[in-house]
């Protein structure tokens, strides 16, 4: 789960990272006085917010007030501004930025430090065309605190001296923190603005909570409005514990195992179809879940068919089956199942109708033709 | 032969009071795993079908040699952890979704003491006629010379039947597991196969994301002389929501099926289009 | 630094360890109603209270206020009871009593954690006489958490079964996480007592925290009184941050280091003297510690003498002889000088008319001939 | 010869740049020891008397062998961290009062590297006429063939000073700290004395509390061949406070300086009286 700019300077600034004063507001009327220039900053999930014009800069009120009805009016990657942050604008004339950062990875099963004296929006092109300039650390894993002599090894790695090279140590070890009490994945600062007047700042803040952890994490979920991460359809997919990423075209797919279902979108476009949809019902689904898959699918517009294909492991057959017939489909399916309790699923299907093919190339065939009517409803 | 486990291995259920447990359990003494004992804390001095449950792994350590976790995602760090203290190997990690931190810290244990994890989110490791761990399908396996490492479950359901319907058996077939962090990896496991006598080739099934088989196809290259037939799955899948410019910095290019796939490829493995096709190609590197 | 009951209970409830409900007065009038019967217990930092009435029961509020009155004017091992938690009594008849405990091993350089089935208080008789039914298990160095399952481990092997087993593994990790949180180096229950109904309560509770972590345990120290464990002139040395213990003689020992103090205490007993405290000013005493230290010791009645045995390593002689003549000591004096920066202290101390020894034992005859009066003044 | 450090070592100062390290690294330096550099983070560029100054244990890794620790306390664990994986060896803390849990972490953080951590809390090791790892007056010691191991600071000295008088010198005298979790203890010192070809006999220095001395006869009667002189330091001190049960529990009756001198004698140790007796029963033993 990502977390807002605004709620990730907050976590920042309870382990006692340095970042703007700033209020949050939700409409033009929430703001009332301005001590100082602000920055007003679209609270938006998505990158490049900058470029996309949602964020802006004020000297008074009245151009506050104006700027945030036209950010309020504004949508970034498709995604509605329905928050900004307003800041206090800082004077980066001369500044340097830096990177910091921390992720989990998959390959070292640690995590990464990493740290840069090239940070900014251009971050990216830096690790592309001039990797050394960003310094990378292995953690040990399962380390709960960062210790202060790693995180110095890396700030004077990156060139830094004196004070700002302690300061800017604290702030990694205080990240780290942040990242390992609130099951972060990710936790980054970029840029961290050092001042010409050797202020030291977190402008920017991102923070990604492990959705595996948020049993332990409820705190984080309290004012978490997932309606502009995703749309309709996700978020129901999402409510029902579903994964479900949306696609261009007209064949829906429900499969279990988020593999066996890459597989099936594979074949369908092999076939010559195009995927609505992929959807993963998971390991161990039950009847109620693949109602929940099939009412997901369904409320896309302009379906054709739908390509159901489970091989049951830890999903039993009969469970799928009955899930299928108590939803009783609208649009033509082809259906694909084997595995465990596969005889009993598949009698239940036949009994209510339904074909069931053994070959999920077959059957992803059928669904091709049956989306483009060749074959019969 | 076979990788890991076969006939001789006696296995502890951890969670086997649970519904997932209970039943799998049945499954794989149907399929002829010497299950010998369950462990359900505060559950000990009872049973399950006639298995004897426990307390703790600490009162098995001299009955039962690896261990399978059915437990609920917030325990399997604890149940892990007590699995390698107490000296099971392999312990394999049905349960899916374990928070990342917990992952980290179970791996780094397992390496100190040498044990051998598979998974977490795993449909786990069967050998063929002699004993499974795990949730798969049992009617689908066929004894046989192909060993097969996959990182998918259901899709792995998928091509051990081809190959079963092809008259291809099995060795060993192993899940690596789904989770983000998991235990033994491709390296590891080619590695078996290749030492393995019954083993005649290798079916490695992959997906997009991370650099696991590009790895693999450079350790192919340098010290497996079996041949090995790829899949990969996600061709078509568009590209994932990347995690901030960490994940950036961190994977950079790596990861597509394209790159996987040319990465096999140069190292002189065939890759099937779709499974289907799977049978075939190994039919004609044997 | 020792917590009261009340204020361990508090931690431990923090932590989720079961406690009973209670409240803490410091006055009798404090107490306004009572819905059940209570148990009164005197809050003092010693041992025994319960044999010394420290610790009584009341039905109603009439017999409690009674009780209170009486237990405000008990001193218990020399103590006053300033704070009485009045809590819940609850029915243990045919109750378990366990104990749970966990203390810095020094052999072992790592945390201890304990647990018995034979709780109580007797335990201290069952770890001399039967320590076989005390569990002792030695943790990895550096764990923050304690795992569940290692917590099990135990509770099986003093013979615990079912849910109770796993309820008692689980506060024995929640008691791990109160002693980590707050640099504890001692946390116990005892006993942690089960109902013949099964439920579990912590009923007394004991927590030391490490003095030399207070830096970062401000909060603990905000309500604490040391005027309790202490006497007047233990205060003043804790104040001025001198490790002194009040002994029964008239010969005032101080000197740097613990180990050459000690040898001093032996040394004036060997030549027959009684030693009045023991003053170690530490490792780097400036004059103005050394003052302090004189004033600490001087407060002390029937004071005959005063034994000042320095080998200055990391002390100098110079800032513990510039301290001597800034106080002005009124008691006679033996001064016993050596080690670094000796010859700046001793030229200080002989312009001001004091008579140096270097050798211990002969200083310490001295101190023992000024006390005695065989030494004019 | 010396144990642990001599001629050879080369020196870094962690915390040079504050009063004890500055004070402290003139008067090693006065006394032989090959000071090389010092580290104070965020101090980097600057020198102190001539020594170069660096910001980490990393940028020194290559001039220096071993470090002495003079920062204060709340800073110390990450210090002597720093030296550890920094491959320092020895690493000598000077810094008294560390937190207990910090301390366990330090020590077994040495375990792990094979770093010999001497102290906290410790006047520091000193290989006479050689090397100085430490803040003893220099003025006291004395060349020769005493080994000398003691729990106590300043009362070290006093010994070290009777000794020199009665021209018995040292060949190295070490404090293993005032501290309740140390490093290096009686036990492995006395290996590396018994190994020492110059050292004839060994001072042993100790003190009520704990059960280090009881455990270092135990050790003597099996593995030491050298004459071993003793001194414990509380025969007269009240009983201290007990840490709860706890504390008893894990010491019982162990600590006592009667406990402890009877252990010692019953290996044959000698056992002084007072500190100014000990010249006489070193000599009476050579």
């Amino acid at each position: 789960m990502k977390l807002h700019e605004y709620k990730a300077k907050e976590i920042f600034a309870e382990q006692g990272i340095p970042v703007p004063s700033g209020i949050l507001v939700k409409g033009p009327e929430q703001l009332k006085e301005l001590q100082h220039p602000v920055a007003l900053k679209s609270q938006v999930l998505v990158g490049g917010r900058g470029k996309a014009g949602g964020i802006k800069f004020a000297d008074n009120i009245d151009d506050a007030k104006s700027v945030l009805e036209e950010l309020f009016k504004l949508k970034i990657k498709g995604l509605a501004v329905k928050q900004v942050l307003v800041e206090e604008k800082l004077d980066l004339e001369g500044a340097q930025e830096l990177y910091l950062g921390f992720v989990e990875d998959r390959a070292a099963k640690t995590i990464t430090a990493m740290m840069s004296a090239a940070g900014g929006i251009d971050i990216e092109q830096v690790a592309s065309e001039m990797p050394e300039k960003i310094i990378k650390k292995q953690l040990q894993p399962g380390l709960k605190t960062l210790n202060p002599y790693e995180a110095r090894e890396m700030a004077i790695q990156i060139g830094l001296k004196g004070a700002t090279m302690t300061k800017v140590a604290d702030i990694m070890c205080k990240l780290f923190n942040a990242m390992i009490v609130h099951d972060a994945v990710l936790a980054e600062i970029n840029p961290l603005v050092i001042t010409k007047d050797g202020m030291i700042i977190a402008t920017d803040a991102k923070m990604n909570i492990d959705d595996n952890a948020l049993f332990r994490q409820k705190n984080l979920l309290k004012d978490v409005d997932i309606s502009e991460e995703y749309t309709p359809i996700e978020q129901k997919a999402r409510k029902y514990g579903l994964a479900y990423v949306e696609l261009e075209g007209d064949i829906a797919v429900i499969g279990c195992g988020a593999g066996l279902v890459m597989a099936s979108l594979d074949t369908i476009k092999l076939y010559g179809g195009e995927p609505a949809n992929f959807l993963d019902v998971g390991g161990g689904a039950t009847a109620e879940n693949m109602k929940q898959a099939l009412e997901v699918v369904a409320m896309k517009d302009n379906l054709k068919s739908i390509f159901i294909n489970i091989f049951g492991g830890i999903t039993r057959c009969d469970e799928i089956a009955n899930g299928i017939v108590e939803f009783e489909p609208k649009i033509p399916i082809a259906l694909r199942m084997m595995g465990t309790n596969e005889d009993e699923g598949k009698k239940i299907l036949k009994e209510h109708g339904y074909n069931v093919f053994d070959s999920m190339e077959d059957c992803a065939e059928y669904a091709v033709k049956l989306a483009s009517g060749e074959e019969g409803r | 032969m076979a990788i890991i486990i076969d006939e001789s291995t006696r296995v502890v259920v951890q969670g086997i009071t649970g519904g997932q447990g209970k039943f799998h359990t049945r499954v794989m003494r149907e399929y002829g795993t010497n299950v010998v004992a369950g462990v359900t804390p505060g559950k000990g001095g009872g049973e399950v079908d006639g298995i004897p449950v426990y307390d703790s792994i600490r009162e098995v350590m001299e009955l039962a040699d690896a261990s399978i976790i059915f437990v609920p995602a917030p325990f399997a760090r604890d149940a892990a952890l007590e699995a390698i203290s107490g000296g099971m190997d392999p312990v394999v990690i049905i349960t899916e979704h374990i928070p990342v931190h917990d992952s980290i810290e179970i791996m780094d244990r397992a390496v100190s003491h040498g044990t051998r994890i598979i998974g977490p989110n795993t449909p786990g490791i069967l050998s063929a006629d002699k004993c499974k761990m795990g949730v798969m399908p049992s009617h689908i396996f066929k004894k046989g010379s192909i060993g097969l490492i996959s990182r998918s479950g259901t899709l792995t359901y998928e091509i051990v039947d081809a190959l079963s319907r092809n008259a291809l058996g099995q060795t060993t077939t192993v899940g690596l597991g789904g989770d983000p962090i998991v235990g033994l990896g491709f390296i590891e496991l080619l590695d078996l196969f290749e030492a393995d006598n019954e083993t005649e080739a290798v079916v490695l099934i992959g997906e997009i994301g991370g650099n696991a088989e590009e790895l693999a196809a450079e350790h192919i290259k340098q010290n497996i002389s079996k041949p090995v037939i790829g899949y990969i799955a996600g061709r078509t899948a568009p590209p994932g929501k990347t995690m901030g410019h960490a994940g950036a910095i961190i994977s950079g290019s790596a990861g597509t099926a394209k790159a996987k796939i040319e990465a096999l490829q140069s190292a002189n493995i065939k890759i099937a289009e779709k499974p289907g096709d799977i049978p075939e190609l190994v039919k004609s590197s044997i």
